[in-house]
């Protein structure tokens, strides 16, 4: 198993992570997440969106998902990429992509580490609108959707 | 003395990145919340809302957890990374 | 709700997929899958895998496809791209790409794609091997996979 | 007399791509595929291994379904794409 884990202020080349995702001569299938700035929330037009992390824990939390993965499935390569900084509507923020002999294997995989992500990674969203700044909540269902893999 | 990190809404709520706290170490996870809450209205908000979570050496632990000399410990509201 | 269909010999600019996958202003996730040729099945060097189908019905079966995942989540817009004709090991087969704005809708939509498209769309593969030639089975964790959605 | 379109390891079997069948129409699936399989054991032998798949006007269906003068009727394997 091989992995690439970044917390950046920029973005990847997509492209290139997807080729070394599947390069590997097992790899069958490949499945990747991208998550973006959407243009509204709660019915709000967002201009930015802010993150926040604590750098120090943030890899901690991620490579202790990426051994948990791997434990659970066979997999092959695994990338892990978190922008943070201040991002504008339609921005990427997040790419998981895993690959795998089968699909199953890299479905599964992809989904669990971005619900785990999203309930354990020390990440903090503060978005910007035409009412001013605030902090995102947490939502239920992301708790949910975590604990669905317990 | 030891020093909490803060992050997040409630990092702009207290005002500073970090807290000194004047507190007997070793101590429960549970003490430490409360003698900060004590201090701190927008901390004792963010426990009673269930919004705090707290991390020693970069893990989330629970109330009754012992934080021991030497830890990082630091306050944060649920995460929305993602 | 808007697609991109396509069957070919060619594979497609994965990046440019992905652009237009994530370009609508309401899109916070995108996933995708990308199959590929492995080089290795049943304990053989694959040198060659080809794939023919029934024309006529496959885009009449991927379009279907399409339509019940519409029905099933808000999806934004779906990507299915196959190849047909010879393939070599590390080529790509299939990319299997769906955006929403949440995360979940994405996943499990791509997923219900990929498995429903394994057992109902009319494509067969051929593996050249050192042995010779031979058509590949249908897998029964495939069946299983796809009666999982009903 | 109708014609079958055959793929994959059918048509190679067979050796044709398309079956000239004189059954009377309409007949239920069933019928016709105990029609062909009379004359081309690799047809009998997937039916009986149940990896014989039947669609009528694209559309995979069942024994019961009724040939209709006009349709168009293919025999294949079961999938394997993706």
């Amino acid at each position: 198993m091989a992995n690439r884990l970044n917390v950046a202020h920029h973005w990847l080349d997509v492209a290139e992570q997807l080729a070394w995702l599947s390069e590997d001569s097992a790899a069958g299938a490949v499945v990747n997440f991208i998550g973006q700035v959407r243009r509204q929330n709660l019915d709000d037009d967002v201009a930015a969106l802010t993150l926040e992390h604590y750098p120090a824990m943030t890899k901690h939390v991620l490579n202790g998902l990426i051994e948990q993965a791997e434990q659970r499935w066979p997999l092959i390569r695994i990338v892990i990429h978190h922008r943070v900084g201040t991002l504008r509507p339609g921005d990427p923020i997040v790419f998981v992509g895993v690959s795998s002999a089968h699909r199953d294997a890299a479905f599964d995989a992809a989904r669990f580490l971005m619900d785990k992500l999203k309930t354990q990674a020390p990440f903090w969203k503060k978005e910007t609108t035409s009412d001013g700044e605030r902090w995102l909540d947490a939502r239920s269902c992301d708790e949910d959707a975590a604990a669905s893999w317990d | 003395m030891m020093n909490v990190l803060l992050f997040a809404s409630l990092r702009e709520a207290v005002g500073q990145e970090t807290l000194a706290v004047d507190i007997a170490l070793p101590c429960r996870v549970e003490a430490l919340k409360q003698h900060i809450a004590d201090q701190h209205p927008s901390i004792a908000t963010a426990q009673s809302n269930q919004a705090l979570l707290v991390a020693v050496n970069q893990m989330i632990v629970g109330n009754e957890h012992q934080v021991e000399e030497g830890d990082e410990v630091a306050f944060f509201p649920p995460v929305t990374g993602g």
